[in-house]
């Protein structure tokens, strides 16, 4: 019987090695698997590549994981808010590489590592700051930019319910980047409120397939942080 | 003398602009507001970045909820017909062609309809890009909403961006505090001024080649 | 108020012009708009490209529209069935001209025209029949070949519920082809079973968000074929 | 003498060899069979690139839909914890890497792996190629079952393929009525030969080099 629900946290996260590769869903707080996060900060692995939209609100989750000295280099859309002060500072110092790619190319580049794609030509960023550099090539009268797939070795996710197969349902906009995530990664792992019976979930309105999904983690109060 | 339109006004006049049936994206900060003045006998249908179309006011106080958020990462609300979906699927609605009308804040615009709005070039500033380059690119029309002069009182209108480009030739109109202007490729077309201001000083105070295309009843007005 | 729906399979069809490129769901028959077929046929545009996974099946729908002489093209991966007698002798008879693509590419090819990228590299074809005379480029150790996005004007797909926003949700492996050619065309056109009232579809369950759709029309009892 | 196996015997040798927890794709064809022999005990995940997961078997005479239906076009049933999905996640999965395996079948596969499965070549004949392609470079395992002899007792197994080609070097195993053979680096490599027949006979019959690879405990089998 394949059951991907893991008893714990620490087992969630186990496996993620120095230098790994690691997609975090969540635009800001919404989506954002904390409890996945405190946990990863708990396991020790350093020198991350981190995928995210964001590069951290206030002082916890993806910010706390920045703090920890453990992010190597951010890979985000917006990196600069109102509560991104962990990674200003660390960025100021040095401390932390910035890859800043637009959040379309951002979330295409992803799906496209999951599609198996090699590459993708986008109409975002053409004769900008973020395309020098870059391979152009005009199409049908429009310019585009080359850009390659991103794949992750984990994705850490949050869901609103799973089933022991690793079929996965969110909840309004906390969807967001986890469903591409969960397609780009070797080992995805998902963090969700509540472990539905196999069957339960109607299989039209399943969002993430479980052939996406190699881990399930319940955590029943996930932390709610304010947007 | 004339009166420049403060931003709920000018958030109204671009409302105004906006037809019954429209996908539209209402770009973080000022342009937000646009939101407030679509006319209520409108369906318009609003489009968030992070997953939803459909999107409805401010939620009532004490009903936010931290996972119904929009672009800004404030709490709105889903309209009846509304619905969720994930980034690849959002972008693909902005980048595919299918939003009808972006509205976006802009620290320039050049004639030619090139856009500046994500970074200040400061050398010290940590850039953020987040969807602009998509919406300026993608969107069908391109608004932008912006005061005509810095606060130094320099045209925010200029023949090159000085700033950073968010997208080229991109922008189909401007909506300032003090002007109307269709970007065409004869230049840039002034449809409407605000009222006691002379075409001729709001060329002098843009500084960029200005062709007067206002209808007369405009001008009347 | 917006209403996407209209009275009749005329109106659904009308403005398809000939020499246009018409998207056609359905994966043999499942999923096939049948009845928006017929008005097609009725409607009598000419010089049709048709993309479409098949070719036809038996005398009637897609088969219908070929056996009338309406098309010019077909674009699609898998022409050759038991039952694919009309487009047989069509095409030995050098009536009809053939896109064969391999169906991943196909549905690839659709999903970047809906997404608005300029091209892709494939990883399918590479060394193949399929892929002589492309263009093709080795990535991270890799072979693929560069494939263009499909565009269609019409596209004509079936559902199984829609509102008046034309929102979609479809019914078990009928659904196939029709959300993506749904983004790809420039008027998408819905054959539903049934007409939901504004907001009971579950926003989380929507396949179709109704930006991607333009017309709705209800066939209440949808001729269903034998698979 | 030896008794090849018969398409049920090779369907259920191939079963055998699918470890529990494994996404699947069964190719039209006699691959479908294999589905019939999956040992009872194990969870494994049929996909079909029609888009579904979870596929269950064949349903009862009068349950058939039209809607639920295979990529051969069979009508089919979904496991408790399948799901539906649309062609572009459905060659995502194929594509994407996310297969472990895909059983297909194959006029001719070459020493190097390569697999010919999609066009006779044939002047007159109206090519097909459906998702072969996809399976070929996308899962991370292809098995390829068919008879090792044409009907006029030609190697299936040859040098380079003399059919179109489906994809390069994408074969992983080779099953056959008379033999299992792993593609390696080095060449084919025997695992398996049907009672009665001898390796050399088989190296005969098949034309090209093979490794006799067989374990001890096999061989005496």
């Amino acid at each position: 019987m394949i059951n991907k629900i893991v008893p714990g946290l620490a087992q969630a996260v186990s496996g993620i090695f120095d230098g790994a590769t690691v997609m975090i869903g969540g635009f800001g707080t919404a989506g954002q698997p904390a409890e996945l996060i405190d946990a990863l900060i708990d396991q020790g692995a350093r020198e991350l590549t981190i995928v995210n939209n964001n590069a951290g609100n206030g002082e916890t989750g993806l910010a706390a994981l920045l703090k920890a000295g453990r992010v190597r280099k951010m890979i985000c859309s917006f990196p600069r808010q109102a509560d991104s002060q962990v990674f200003d500072a660390l960025y100021r110092a040095g401390r932390v590489e910035l890859e800043l790619v637009p959040q379309g190319n951002l979330a295409a580049r992803i799906q496209a590592a999951g599609a198996g794609l090699g590459g993708i030509y986008t109409p975002t960023g053409y004769g900008t700051l973020l395309a020098q550099g870059k391979e152009t090539r005009r199409i049908d009268g429009r310019d585009y930019v080359f850009e390659t797939p991103i794949h992750a070795d984990f994705a850490l996710i949050k869901a609103a319910a799973a089933d022991r197969w690793g079929n996965l349902v969110y909840r309004k906009t906390a969807r967001n980047f986890g469903p591409i995530m969960a397609t780009a990664a070797r080992c995805a792992v998902a963090q969700v409120e509540r472990i539905a019976a196999l069957g339960e979930l109607d299989p039209e309105s399943i969002v993430t397939p479980g052939i996406f999904v190699q881990r399930v983690v319940q955590v029943a109060a996930p932390l709610r942080l304010a947007a | 003398m004339y009166q420049s339109l403060n931003r709920n006004q000018l958030a109204q006049r671009i409302a105004r602009d906006i037809p019954e049936g429209s996908y539209v994206n209402l770009g973080i900060g000022a342009p937000t507001r646009v939101g407030n003045y679509l006319p209520p006998d409108r369906e318009i249908f609003l489009h968030s970045e992070n997953g939803l179309l459909g999107m409805g006011p401010a939620p009532a106080a004490g009903e936010e909820d931290a996972e119904l958020i929009n672009a800004g990462k404030e709490p709105v609300t889903l309209l009846a017909g509304g619905c969720y979906f994930h980034h690849a699927d959002s972008f693909a609605m902005m980048r595919g062609g299918h939003l009808d009308i972006c509205v976006l804040g802009a620290y320039q615009v050049s004639v030619a309809g090139d856009l500046a709005n994500w970074h200040t070039g400061a050398a010290d500033a940590i850039p953020a890009v987040g969807g602009a380059m998509d919406l300026a690119v993608g969107a069908r029309r391109v608004f932008v909403m912006m005061d005509h002069l810095t606060k130094s009182g320099a045209s925010k209108i200029v023949e090159r961006c000085d700033y950073p480009v968010t997208g080229l030739a991109c922008v189909d109109r401007i909506y300032t505090d003090l002007a109307v202007m269709d970007v065409t490729p004869q230049g840039l077309a002034v449809t409407e001024i605000v009222p006691g201001l002379e075409f001729a000083e709001l060329a002098r105070l843009t500084g960029v080649p200005l062709m007067d295309a206002r209808a007369p009843v405009a001008q009347a007005a």
